[in-house]
């Protein structure tokens, strides 16, 4: 090997990698041997808690996923549902916590580009953004400085996409001062007969590499995810990466025009762990192996070690397989659209992922021990008990009271924030955002698609059951509040360290609530993300699986809206 | 006092501004121009007189407000 | 009548300017993607909104100088009605062809909304089926709207009857709340608000119709 | 060769950054900042040798796209 990776591995290296004695062992037996440093970096970021889902994945298998409309459910990049005439709605919600607290705007950003990179990796074109934010109390010093930077980093990528931003949600509260939650949720449609899937195909096929180069943004980005913040982490970690909307509208309008040919088989945008996750990814869906050659690899930055073009997460990247033949082409639509095309390896039947460098092999690791075989932990837990209602005195003075509840910050207008997204370009929002759900017309149809995401997270730290059953149930309302039919949600469970009974007590009892719900409603879930230890010094946030629902309305012109219509209508409370 | 402050990007932080400076002049015919990077120049005008002052001043000014720190190197000259 | 839409890489607006016009005019327009030279002869030509080039170094600055905007400039300027909303409004300026240019907005957040215009001229083909007095809404979308000129332009433009649209109350900073300019032989028009995005009721008006409408009705 | 390019809006433009940078400090309560503007500063990577060439393309860079003259000044500096 190389000196590249002639590093020592000590434990404290390895400690610092997040992984634990036990996990190094694993990986030593899966390998027969020690791992050289750019393996023990792509060990780490698999079996991060981000990549991995390693505390979660027991407890997520449980959800109700399944309905005759589902086409596919969690696992690819994200969940497709049919809405008919043989179109499909695909969707997913995906966190930007972390990156977002320490950049606001470069974190929520690059949060928005990575959902919707994993929309039009599908083969949709992205039609709406939603996001579910939560900051601090309004009086802490970081709150107005983090509201600004997100929404405007939140607005400005994807006002530059041209994806309007159609709605979502904002709370406050003391428990996120150290953790913000920035959630991004992406709806997008496709034909069905034009779906792409990730799992790689055919053994000598090319793995190509498009987009942006690759820097050294964000390397451990994804362990950092996953990883408690302690005070210093802002310090320690500079490498946040810095999003460029520009070149991933350049890149959906390349794809899809790829995609409208024949020629891929499997295609992964590159996001948390970037080259490694998709490929290794890729790979496993297949029972493939695949060979890279990393000096193909498109570089920005000179002297890039093989370890650092692993790991890196600069965005704006997709990686594919392609039909034998067609690089050609391929490579003449990437052009065209002025982004990098490169052929970087090819498809094996080894089972193995093998890096080859300047003529080197630098890494050759089995692809069932980085994904299949990583660990999975069944963490101990206590479901808390419901806590008591509070008994609240009436208020003396109801004028005042209703004033201080809009006035207040979980209940104020939030036109300040959408007023900054594009929420009307594409031409088809027809329900926009101050509403319940917001609805968009699916482009040259009389169909529609209607969209929520709700979560009341102190409902979910009273009681995570009926917390859980209550976000599920607000977004099916506010679906059918507009006269969409609710067909399935995706969600972004918010959680803090795992490791406490407690905390997983919450996780696993608001996910028992949101699978009931799912059930009686014949609601399921098709996507998801997990985003655990949201916590500040031993200090967690308050539970929070934001769900985002989408229903269809098969004739647009049916829509109903929030806003009283003329004097003299009556008015009408049903319900319980 | 005036202070010129330059805010750069740190190396190896994504410069899409100067990538697509080098792109637009490529296509507009100009040749031979290798990188380019996009910064921010700020003059301030202090009524502060002494330079020790101003400077720890305009230093504090620069990390809490005119640069990220996270992905910008500043340097402040004073005059 | 035969249009024609320009798309920039990171045209975001050119597909909706394109349903507009199709919708008014009931012709599909011809799209020029901007590495063309030339195109086929057209009635109409319109530069729709978006982030050009991402919107780096200046909004609509690299666009003005890609290849295809030397023959929509020679065009134009040979009197084909032409119209820049929003983006196409900073390639427009960025070009030469109108007076002024657009700045952050003062408050520097984008702004998204339904605003209210009055139309300060009817002596165009793009404001004749307008009235004079009677205020319109069309929403805008945009970070750059600040149009700034110096006050001999301004006062020759508002003087001239170059000043096509105003905002009813002040939406971004712009000097004398301009929201839109003509050129000289008023066959050129620049709009930051977005005409194309409120032709229909479901889209919350149809204010934005009537420009795409007298344009139809001067070319026939 | 490198060129640093100062742009900076004329005088009489309004600066809508400046005058943010200059409200945020003194919100923050940094005092004694009687004004602020904001322009870009922009390096280029030139792989011409010769100064009065590079100066030449560089200017003519500058009018034709770094800078906008209706509302901008440049200045150029090589090394
Ligand atoms: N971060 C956000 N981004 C976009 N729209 C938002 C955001 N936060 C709130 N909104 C919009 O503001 C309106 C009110 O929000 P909220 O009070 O959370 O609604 P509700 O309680 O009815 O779910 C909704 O239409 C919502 O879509």
């Amino acid at each position: 090997m190389t000196n590249v990776n002639d590093v020592k591995i000590t434990p404290e290296l390895v400690k610092e990698h997040g992984l634990t004695v036990e996990e190094y062992e694993r990986i030593k037996g899966a390998l027969g041997r020690e791992p050289n440093i750019t393996e023990l970096g792509i060990y780490s970021v698999m079996w991060s808690e981000h990549c991995s889902y390693k505390s979660s994945r027991v407890h997520l298998k449980k959800l109700p996923t399944k309905a005759p409309w589902v086409i596919c459910g969690p696992g690819e990049n994200a969940g497709v549902i049919d809405i008919g005439d043989g179109q499909a709605a695909i969707f997913k919600m995906e966190s930007h916590n972390h990156p977002s607290y320490i950049e606001p705007y470069q974190g929520a950003a690059t949060g928005v580009g990575g959902i919707l990179r994993d929309v039009f990796t599908m083969g949709a074109r992205p039609v709406a953004n939603m996001n579910a934010l939560r900051f601090g109390e309004p009086s802490h010093p970081k709150t107005r400085h983090l509201v600004s930077g997100v929404v405007a980093g939140i607005g400005g990528y994807g006002n530059c996409v041209g994806v309007p931003t159609v709605g979502g949600e904002t709370n406050f509260d003391p428990s996120y001062n150290g953790n913000i939650l920035v959630n991004a949720m992406t709806v997008g449609i496709a034909d069905q007969d034009k779906i792409f899937y990730s799992a790689a195909a055919g053994v000598g096929n090319p793995v190509v590499y498009v987009g942006s180069k690759t820097g050294r943004d964000g390397i451990h980005g994804a362990t950092m995810a996953s990883a408690e913040f302690t005070e210093d982490s802002e310090e320690k970690r500079p490498t946040v990466q810095v999003g460029d909307p520009f070149t991933e509208k350049l890149l959906i309008e390349a794809c899809l025009e790829l995609m409208a040919t024949d020629a891929i088989i499997a295609i992964q945008d590159m996001g948390a762990a970037g080259l490694t996750s998709s490929s290794v990814e890729m790979a496993s869906k297949g029972g493939v192996g695949f060979e890279l050659n990393l000096d193909n690899v498109p570089q920005r930055e000179e002297n890039m070690t093989p370890y650092e073009m692993c790991l890196s997460e600069s965005q704006e990247r997709m990686l594919m397989v392609l039909k034998p033949g067609r690089e050609a082409m391929a490579k003449a639509i990437f052009e065209k659209w002025e982004l990098d095309f490169a052929v970087i390896g090819e498809i094996t039947d080894t089972g193995k992922l093998t890096l080859t460098f300047k003529g080197e092999t630098v890494g050759d690791m089995p692809i069932d021990s980085l994904v299949e075989d990583a660990p999975q932990y069944e963490r101990p837990y206590n479901i808390p008990p419901k806590r008591e209602t509070a008994t609240v005195p009436a208020p003396t003075d109801l004028n005042k009271a209703v004033l201080d509840l809009i006035g207040g910050p979980n209940l104020s207008s939030r036109r300040w924030i959408w007023e900054q997204y594009d929420h009307m370009v594409m031409g088809d929002t027809i329900a926009r955002p101050g509403g319940d759900a917001a609805v968009v017309r699916v482009h040259g149809t009389p169909k529609a698609l209607a969209i929520s995401t709700d979560v009341t997270p102190r409902y979910c730290y009273a009681d995570p059951h009926e917390g859980g059953k209550q976000a599920v149930a607000e977004t099916w309302r506010n679906i059918t509040a507009t006269g969409g039919l609710p067909l399935a949600i995706t969600n972004c469970l918010n959680f803090g360290n795992p490791e406490r009974p407690d905390i997983m007590g919450q996780f696993v009892g608001c996910l028992e609530g949101m699978g009931e719900a799912c059930i009686a409603l014949d609601y399921p879930i098709i996507s998801g993300n997990v985003s655990l230890y949201n916590e500040t010094n031993g200090s967690g946030i308050l539970p929070t699986p934001a769900i985002g629902g989408v229903g269809v309305m098969k004739d647009s012109s049916k829509i109903a809206t929030v806003s009283f219509k003329e004097a003299g209508d009556t008015i009408l409370l049903i319900g319980e | 006092m005036k202070a010129r402050i330059h805010v750069t990007l740190k190396n190896g932080v994504l410069d899409p501004q100067g990538k697509a400076i080098e792109h637009a002049l490529s296509n507009m015919g100009f040749g031979g121009v290798d990188g380019a990077r996009q910064g921010k120049y700020i003059e301030l005008d202090l009524n502060e007189t002494d330079k020790t002052k101003a400077e720890a001043a305009v230093d504090e000014m620069c990390r809490k407000l005119i640069a990220n720190t996270v992905i910008e190197n500043y340097s402040i000259e004073l005059e | 009548m035969k249009s024609a839409v320009i798309v920039f890489p990171g045209s975001n607006c050119d597909r909706d300017m394109a349903v507009a016009i199709e919708k008014v005019t009931g012709a599909k327009p011809l799209m020029v993607w901007h590495q063309e030279t030339d195109f086929d002869k057209v009635d109409f030509i319109a530069l729709p909104g978006g982030f050009s080039y991402g919107d780096y170094l200046r909004c609509g600055a690299m666009s003005a100088r890609s290849t295809i905007m030397k023959e929509v400039v020679k065009r134009a300027e040979a009197g084909t009605p032409t119209l820049g909303v929003c983006n196409g409004f900073q390639v427009l300026t960025e070009a030469g062809v109108l007076p002024g240019a657009l700045m952050r907005n003062a408050n520097l957040h984008f702004v998204c909304r339904d605003v209210e215009l009055s139309v300060e001229t009817t002596d165009s083909i793009f404001t004749k089926s307008y009235t004079v007095g009677s205020p319109i809404t069309v929403p805008v979308a945009h970070h750059d709207g600040n149009y700034f000129a110096d006050s001999d332009t301004l006062d020759r433009l508002e003087g001239e009857g170059q000043v096509a649209f105003k905002y009813a109350a002040d939406v971004n900073g712009a000097q004398r709340r301009i929201a839109g300019v003509l050129n000289k032989k008023k066959n050129i028009l620049g709009m930051m608000p977005h005409p194309e995005r409120m032709i229909e009721p479901a889209l919350g008006g149809s204010d934005g119709r009537l420009l795409f409408q007298s344009v139809l009705e001067s070319i026939g």
